[in-house]
C-alpha cells in the first residue's frame, strides 16, 4: 500500500516536461478540430462598455482607434469588430482612426468583415468614416482633443473632410460621446486616458492584450470606463452582444470560438498546478513521517 | 506557385522548431541557423532602407537618392547630419586595433543619449506620475455614509504601495517594525507576480492557437 | 584624451537632453527627436560590426570544421542571400526604386516564408513553457510561494467558465468572494500596489544610474584607462 | 493637460467690470429711453416676419503667444456672449478669424462650440504679427468682436508648467550626489543583503567546480536602454570572477553596439585582475537583432553547451520565459535581474534568484565595489522616502478634504496634487 503511494508521488515529482507539452498541444488541437465552444459570461468591467454603447441615443458619435498591428490581431481584432457591430446596430456614428501606422490595414479588415457584410445599408461619410493614421503618437491625441479638423483635413482616401455630413458638427474630441481604443502597447489606452479622457472629460474605454491589461486596471473605473482584456475580454463582449442581439450569432463569435482551446488549456494548467501541489504535500508529509 | 511554396516552407519550419520541445535535433538546428542568418540580414536591410537612406544619405545629399526613396522634390541638405555620420564612422574604428579607442567617442554619445532621455522619461511618468496617482482619499464616501468596500480597498492599496517601497530600501536594516513592513511588502510583490503571471497565461495560449490554425490551413491546402 | 573626451561628450549630450524638456526654445526642443535619429544611425553603422562578427564566427566554424559546422553554412547562406536580395532589391516586380518589402519581391517572400513563420513559432513555444513553469513554480513551498500560487490560481480560474460556476451560487452579501470578482479585485488593488512600488523603484534606479553616467561616476562602459 | 493657470487669473478684475457693464446695459438703455430691442421682440410675436435678434459679441477678447511652448501657437481667449445661455439655442458657436494686418482680409480659421472661451491657433508661423476677431454665430448672422492684436508666436526659453518637475528633479539629483560625495569622503554605508547578489559568487564557483561554462545575457535591448548599461556593469563584476576562477564565459548579444561595449567592459575586467591572457573578443558575440532569432540561438547554445549558470541581466520581453525554462531544463543555476515589470513574474517563477526592478541597479552599483556607486543607493532611498511621504500626506489630505469639505483642506490637497501633475 505504502509502496504504491510512494510510486505515485515519485512519478508526479519527476514528471517529464514533455508530457506537459503534449497535453498542452492536445488541449489546443482537439477543441480546434472539434469546434468546442464554451459559454462565456461577461464581467462588470466589460459590461460597462457594452452598457455604455447600449445607453447612447441614436446619432451619438463613437470613435474607435486602431492602435495595434498584425502580431496581436487574434486578441484585438475580435474586440474591434464586436464593438463596431454594436455601434452600427445602435445607429450610432462610427469614426475610425489610428495612432499606430499598422492600424489602417486592420481597419480595412474590419470594414470587410463587419460593414460590407452586415451593414451594407450604412453610408460612408454619413454613418461611418475612416480617418486613417497620423503620426505623432500621444501628440496626435493631444492635438485632436483641441482641433480634430485641423489635424484631419481629409479622410483616409484624401477626400476633404468638409464633404462628409457626419464631420460637420465635429470640431474636436469633446464632440465624441465615447472613445474606444483598441490597443496593444504604446501609444494606447493609457495615452488615450491621459491625453483625451482626463483633460477633455470624455468617456474612454479600452481593449488590450492580456499581457497589458494588468497594467491598466489602475485606471478603472475612475479614468477608464471599461476594459476588454485579451481574448477573454473580446469573447465577453461578443457574448453580451449575442445574448442581446441573437442575429449576430453567426458573424460575431470569433473570439468565443477561439476561447475553446484557451479554456481547455487553462484547465489543463490548473490541473497541473493542483497535481504539483498534491505531490509536493504528499512528499513533505512522508518526509515528516520519516523523521518522526 | 510562389504561395504554395511559401506555405510549405513556413509549415516545415514550424514543425522543425516545434521539434525542439522534444529535444535538440538536426531539424531544429537547421531552422535555428537559417532563422539567425535571415533575420540578422533582414534587420540590416531594414536599417539600410528605412534609416540610413532616408535619414542620412537623403538629408546630406538629397539628389543622390531621389529615385530610390520617397521624398519631397525640393529637399534641401541638412548638414547637421554630418554629426551622426562622423560618430558612425568612429564606431567602425573598432575594426582597426590601433585607433579603436576612437569608437568610445561614439559610445559616449550613445550613453549620453540613453542617460538623458531615460532620466526625464522615468522621472515624469513613473516617479512623479505614480505618486500623483496615489493621492486619493483613503476613506471613500458614498451617498449618505461611506463605502466600506472601497475604503478597505484603498487602505490595502496604500499600505501595499508603502510596504513594497520599504522592501526596496537598501540602506536600512530590515529589522523590527521596518522589517515587518518590508516582509508585508514582499508579500504584496508576490501577489502582484502571481496575478500578472496568471493573467498572461491566456495570451500565451492564443499564440499557439494561431500557429495550430496555420498548420490546419496548410493541411487543408494539401487535401 | 581617451577617457576625458568621451566623458565630456556623455556629459554634454545627457545634460542637453534633460534641459530640453524644460526649454522649448531651439536648439533644445528638437534635440530629443534629432538625437534619436542620430542614435538609430549609429546603430546602423554598428550593424557592420555585428554582421561582420556573425560571418567571422560561422566562417571560422566552417573553416575549422568544428562541431555543427555544416549548420553554419546554412546561417552564412541565409544571411548573404537575404542581405543581397534586400540591399540591392533583387528579384520581384518593384525593382530598385520600389519599397523593399513590396508584395511579390523576393525579399518579401523570404520574409514571409522564413522570418515570419520562425518568429511566430518561437513565440508560440511560450504556451508550452508557461505551462511547465506553472507546474514547477506554483507550489506552496514557502509563505511567499504560497501567495504567488494563490494569486495566480484565483486569476487562472477567474479567466475560465470554471470560476463562474464554482462560486456563482454565493448570496448577494458574499458576492465579493465570487471568483471573477475576486480576481478583478486582486488585479486592481494588491497587484496595482505592487506594480506602483516596482515602478517607483525602477524610476529611481534609472534616474540614479543615468545621473552617474552623465557625471562620469559610472564608466565601466568605457573599458580601461589609456589603451 | 491642465489649462494654463493664467485663465483663472485674468477673469478677475476686467471680467467683473465687464459683467457689471453688461448687466447694467438694459438699465442704461431704459434710461436713455431707447428700447428698440424690447419693441422688436414684441413685433416678432405679432407679425410673422423673421427678425433675428442681434447677439452680444464676445467680450474681452485677447490674443497672445501661448505660454511655455516651442512656438507655432497663439492662444485666443474671450468671454462668451451674454446670449450664450445654457439651455438656449440662440448661439450656435463661435468662429475665429485671423489676418496678418489689422485692416486686411480676415479669414475664418476655425469654429468652436457654444460656451467655448479659448482657442489654440497652431497654424501660425513664429515671429509674425497676427490679428484676430472672434465672432458669435447666430442662426443667420455672425456678429464679430473688435480686432485684437498683434499677437506673435515665439519660442520660450522656459516651460513654466514644468517648474514642479524641475524642482523634484533637483531634489533627487541633490540627494544622490550628496551621498555619492559622502561615500567618496570615506563614510561607510550600510547596504542590506540582496540574495540575488550574494548568489553570484556561489553560482560562478559552481560552474568552476563542474567545469562548465557560464552564460551571460545582457537583455535584448540596445545601449539606449539604461538597463542594458546596468547589465554590462554586472557583466564586469562577473567577468572579474570568471577571470580569477578561469571559468569559461559566453556572452551572446542581440545588438551590435552592445557587442562593442560588452567587449570593452569585459576586456577591462580581465585586465584589472591580471588575466588579459584569458580574454578573447569571441566571448562576446553577436547573434541577430531579431528577438526570437536570438532566442532560438541562445536556446541552442543552452542545450548544446549545458552551462552551469545563466545570468539574465537587462531589459527583457516575451523571451524571458523561453530562456529561463530552457535554462532550467539543462539544470543551470539561474540569476535574473530586470526592470521590465511585465517580465518579472516569469523570472520570479522560473529562476533561482531574481533581482526585482530597482535591485538590478542596486546590484550593478553594489557589485562594482565602488563606494561612490554604493553611495548613490542611499540617494535612491531618499527618493523612496520622498515618494512615501507625499503619497501618505497626499492621501491623508485628500481624505480629510473629502470628509470635511473644508475649503482650506481642499485647497491644500489640490496644491499638493498639482505639485505632482504632469503638464505637457
Amino acid at each position: 500500500m505504502a509502496e504504491g503511494k510512494r510510486d505515485i508521488v515519485e512519478v508526479l515529482k519527476a514528471i517529464d516536461r514533455r508530457i506537459i507539452f503534449l497535453l498542452i498541444a492536445l488541449a489546443v488541437i482537439l477543441p480546434l478540430a472539434f469546434h468546442l465552444v464554451f459559454s462565456v459570461h461577461s464581467s462588470p468591467i466589460v459590461e460597462a462598455i457594452f452598457d455604455k454603447v447600449e445607453s447612447l441615443p441614436p446619432g451619438s458619435k463613437v470613435l474607435i482607434s486602431f492602435d495595434y498591428g498584425p502580431s496581436t490581431v487574434p486578441e484585438n481584432q475580435p474586440m474591434a469588430e464586436a464593438v463596431a457591430r454594436h455601434v452600427l446596430h445602435k445607429d450610432l456614428k462610427l469614426y475610425m482612426m489610428a495612432v499606430w501606422a499598422t492600424g489602417p490595414p486592420q481597419t480595412e479588415v474590419l470594414i470587410r468583415n463587419v460593414i460590407q457584410t452586415d451593414f451594407q445599408d450604412k453610408v460612408y461619410g454619413v454613418d461611418w468614416i475612416n480617418l486613417g493614421y497620423k503620426a505623432g503618437n500621444q501628440g496626435l491625441i493631444n492635438a485632436i482633443l483641441l482641433d480634430l479638423k485641423g489635424m484631419y483635413t481629409t479622410d483616409i482616401n484624401g477626400t476633404g473632410i468638409g464633404e462628409f455630413e457626419m464631420m460637420r458638427d465635429v470640431d474636436n474630441l469633446t464632440d465624441m460621446s465615447l472613445i474606444i481604443c483598441i490597443g496593444s502597447g504604446f501609444p494606447g489606452v493609457r495615452e488615450w486616458v491621459q491625453f483625451a479622457g482626463d483633460p477633455g472629460d470624455i468617456p474612454v474605454a479600452g481593449g488590450v492584450t492580456a499581457v497589458e491589461a494588468p497594467l491598466l486596471y489602475p485606471y478603472y473605473p475612475r479614468q477608464l470606463l471599461g476594459l476588454m482584456g485579451g481574448l477573454q475580454g473580446a469573447a465577453e463582449y461578443e457574448a453580451a452582444l449575442v445574448s442581446k442581439y441573437p442575429q449576430f450569432e453567426a458573424s460575431s463569435e470569433q473570439a468565443i470560438q477561439l476561447m475553446g482551446p484557451q479554456t481547455v488549456a487553462h484547465l489543463v494548467i490548473i490541473a497541473f498546478v493542483v497535481v504539483g501541489n498534491i505531490a509536493f504535500f504528499a512528499e513533505r508529509r512522508r518526509e515528516r513521517r520519516r523523521k518522526a | 506557385m510562389a504561395q504554395t511554396l511559401e506555405l510549405w516552407i513556413a509549415a516545415l519550419l514550424t514543425f522543425m522548431i516545434f521539434s525542439f520541445l522534444y529535444k535538440d535535433n538536426p531539424f531544429y538546428k537547421f531552422a535555428e541557423h537559417l532563422f539567425v542568418g535571415v533575420s540578422a540580414a533582414y534587420w540590416m536591410v531594414i536599417g539600410i532602407w528605412s534609416t540610413l537612406m532616408p535619414n542620412l544619405v537623403a538629408r546630406l545629399w538629397p539628389s543622390s537618392v531621389s529615385g530610390f526613396i520617397n521624398m519631397p522634390e525640393d529637399a534641401q541638405p541638412e548638414y547637421h547630419f554630418i554629426i551622426p555620420a562622423i560618430f558612425g564612422i568612429l564606431m567602425l574604428t573598432r575594426l582597426v586595433e590601433r585607433i579603436s579607442w576612437l569608437s568610445r567617442w561614439a559610445m559616449a554619445f550613445v550613453i549620453g543619449f540613453a542617460a538623458g532621455t531615460n532620466f526625464t522619461r522615468y522621472l515624469q511618468s513613473d516617479f512623479v506620475g505614480q505618486i500623483y496617482n496615489s493621492m486619493y482619499p483613503i476613506i471613500v464616501k458614498a451617498d449618505g455614509g461611506f463605502a466600506l468596500g472601497a475604503t478597505i480597498s484603498s487602505i490595502v492599496l496604500i499600505v501595499g504601495v508603502i510596504c513594497a517601497l520599504i522592501y526596496f530600501f537598501f540602506s536600512k536594516e530590515h529589522t523590527g517594525a521596518f522589517g515587518a513592513a518590508s516582509r508585508l511588502g514582499i508579500w504584496f510583490l508576490m501577489v502582484t507576480f502571481g496575478a500578472a503571471f496568471g493573467y498572461t497565461v491566456m495570451a500565451r495560449i492564443s499564440l499557439l492557437t494561431g500557429r495550430i490554425q496555420f498548420l490546419g490551413s496548410w493541411l487543408a491546402s494539401i487535401f | 584624451m581617451r577617457v576625458q573626451i568621451p566623458l565630456i561628450i556623455t556629459f554634454i549630450v545627457g545634460i542637453a537632453l534633460i534641459v530640453a524638456i524644460f526649454v522649448p526654445h531651439d536648439p533644445f526642443h528638437r534635440m530629443n527627436e534629432e538625437f534619436s535619429v542620430y542614435f538609430d544611425l549609429i546603430a546602423v553603422f554598428a550593424f557592420i560590426l555585428g554582421g561582420g562578427n556573425l560571418l567571422k564566427i560561422h566562417g571560422n566554424r566552417i573553416s575549422r570544421r568544428s562541431r555543427d559546422w555544416k549548420y553554419s553554412i546554412v546561417t552564412v547562406v541565409g544571411f548573404l542571400t537575404m542581405l543581397i536580395v534586400g540591399a540591392f532589391k533583387i528579384g520581384g516586380p518593384p525593382g530598385l526604386t520600389g519599397d523593399v518589402t513590396a508584395e511579390g519581391s523576393w525579399f518579401k517572400f523570404m520574409y514571409d516564408s522564413v522570418f515570419v513563420s520562425c518568429q511566430a513559432t518561437m513565440f508560440s513555444l511560450l504556451a508550452f513553457f508557461v505551462a511547465s513553469a506553472s507546474y514547477r513554480a506554483f507550489r506552496a513551498k514557502t509563505k511567499e510561494a504560497t501567495l504567488l500560487l494563490i494569486a495566480a490560481f484565483i486569476i487562472l480560474i477567474g479567466r475560465t467558465p470554471l470560476g463562474h460556476y464554482m462560486t456563482g451560487w454565493l448570496p448577494q452579501q458574499l458576492e465579493f468572494l465570487h471568483i471573477p470578482n475576486l480576481s478583478n479585485w486582486i488585479l486592481s488593488i494588491p497587484n496595482m500596489a505592487g506594480q506602483r512600488a516596482i515602478m517607483i523603484g525602477i524610476a529611481l534606479g534609472i534616474i540614479s544610474t543615468s545621473l552617474k553616467l552623465i557625471l562620469g561616476i559610472e564608466r565601466s562602459y568605457l573599458g580601461g584607462e589609456g589603451k | 493637460m491642465a489649462p494654463p493657470d493664467r485663465d483663472c487669473r485674468h477673469f478677475s478684475k476686467p471680467a467683473l467690470l465687464l459683467s457689471l457693464v453688461l448687466f447694467l446695459s438694459p438699465v442704461l438703455l431704459l434710461c436713455t429711453g431707447n428700447l428698440p430691442e424690447a419693441g422688436a421682440q414684441e413685433t416678432t410675436l405679432t407679425i410673422p416676419a423673421i427678425v433675428h435678434p442681434e447677439l452680444a459679441t464676445p467680450t474681452n477678447v485677447e490674443a497672445f503667444d501661448s505660454p511655455s511652448d516651442q512656438g507655432g501657437s497663439i492662444t485666443i481667449t474671450w468671454e462668451e456672449s451674454t446670449d450664450d445661455v445654457p439651455g438656449t439655442t440662440l448661439v450656435k458657436g463661435y468662429v475665429i478669424l485671423r489676418s496678418e494686418s489689422p485692416t486686411g482680409d480676415f479669414e475664418e480659421i476655425s469654429s468652436v462650440p457654444p460656451h467655448a472661451e479659448e482657442y489654440l491657433d497652431t497654424s501660425v508661423r513664429n515671429n509674425t504679427d497676427y490679428y484676430y476677431k472672434v465672432g458669435v454665430v447666430g442662426a443667420e448672422q455672425t456678429f464679430l468682436s473688435q480686432t485684437v492684436g498683434p499677437a506673435v508666436a515665439k519660442q520660450q526659453w522656459f516651460n513654466s508648467r514644468k517648474v514642479n518637475l524641475l524642482f523634484i528633479a533637483l531634489i533627487l539629483t541633490f540627494a544622490i550626489i550628496l551621498y555619492v560625495f559622502q561615500a567618496k569622503a570615506g563614510k561607510k554605508l550600510y547596504i542590506r543583503r540582496i540574495s540575488g547578489i550574494e548568489a553570484v559568487d556561489e553560482a560562478v564557483g559552481r560552474a568552476t567546480e563542474m567545469g562548465k561554462p557560464i552564460l551571460f545575457i545582457p537583455g535584448i535591448q540596445d545601449m539606449d536602454n539604461v538597463q542594458t548599461v546596468a547589465g554590462l556593469t554586472i557583466l564586469a563584476s562577473v567577468g572579474k570572477l570568471t577571470a580569477q576562477y578561469e571559468t569559461k564565459l559566453e556572452v551572446p548579444v542581440s545588438r551590435s553596439l552592445v557587442m562593442s561595449t560588452g567587449r570593452e567592459t569585459l576586456k577591462q575586467a580581465y585586465l584589472s585582475v591580471g588575466r588579459p591572457d584569458l580574454y578573447s573578443d569571441d566571448m562576446v558575440h553577436y547573434v541577430t537583432d531579431e528577438q526570437f532569432g536570438y532566442v532560438a540561438a541562445v536556446d541552442g547554445i543552452m542545450v548544446r553547451e549545458k552551462p552551469a549558470t545563466c545570468f539574465y541581466m537587462g531589459a527583457f520581453f516575451a523571451e524571458s520565459l523561453i530562456l529561463a525554462e530552457t535554462g532550467n531544463s539543462v539544470g543551470a543555476i539561474q540569476i535574473a535581474g530586470t526592470a521590465m515589470p511585465t517580465q518579472l513574474p516569469f523570472f520570479v517563477a522560473a529562476c533561482d534568484y531574481t533581482l526585482i526592478g530597482e535591485e538590478l541597479f542596486a546590484a550593478s552599483a553594489y557589485l562594482s565595489g565602488d563606494e561612490k556607486m554604493i553611495g548613490s543607493l542611499k540617494g535612491q532611498d531618499v527618493g523612496k522616502a520622498i515618494a512615501m511621504f507625499f503619497i501618505l500626506v497626499g492621501a491623508v489630505l485628500a481624505t480629510a478634504a473629502s470628509l470635511s469639505g473644508n475649503e482650506a483642506l481642499t485647497g491644500a490637497s489640490d496644491w499638493l496634487r498639482n505639485l505632482f501633475t504632469l503638464n505637457f
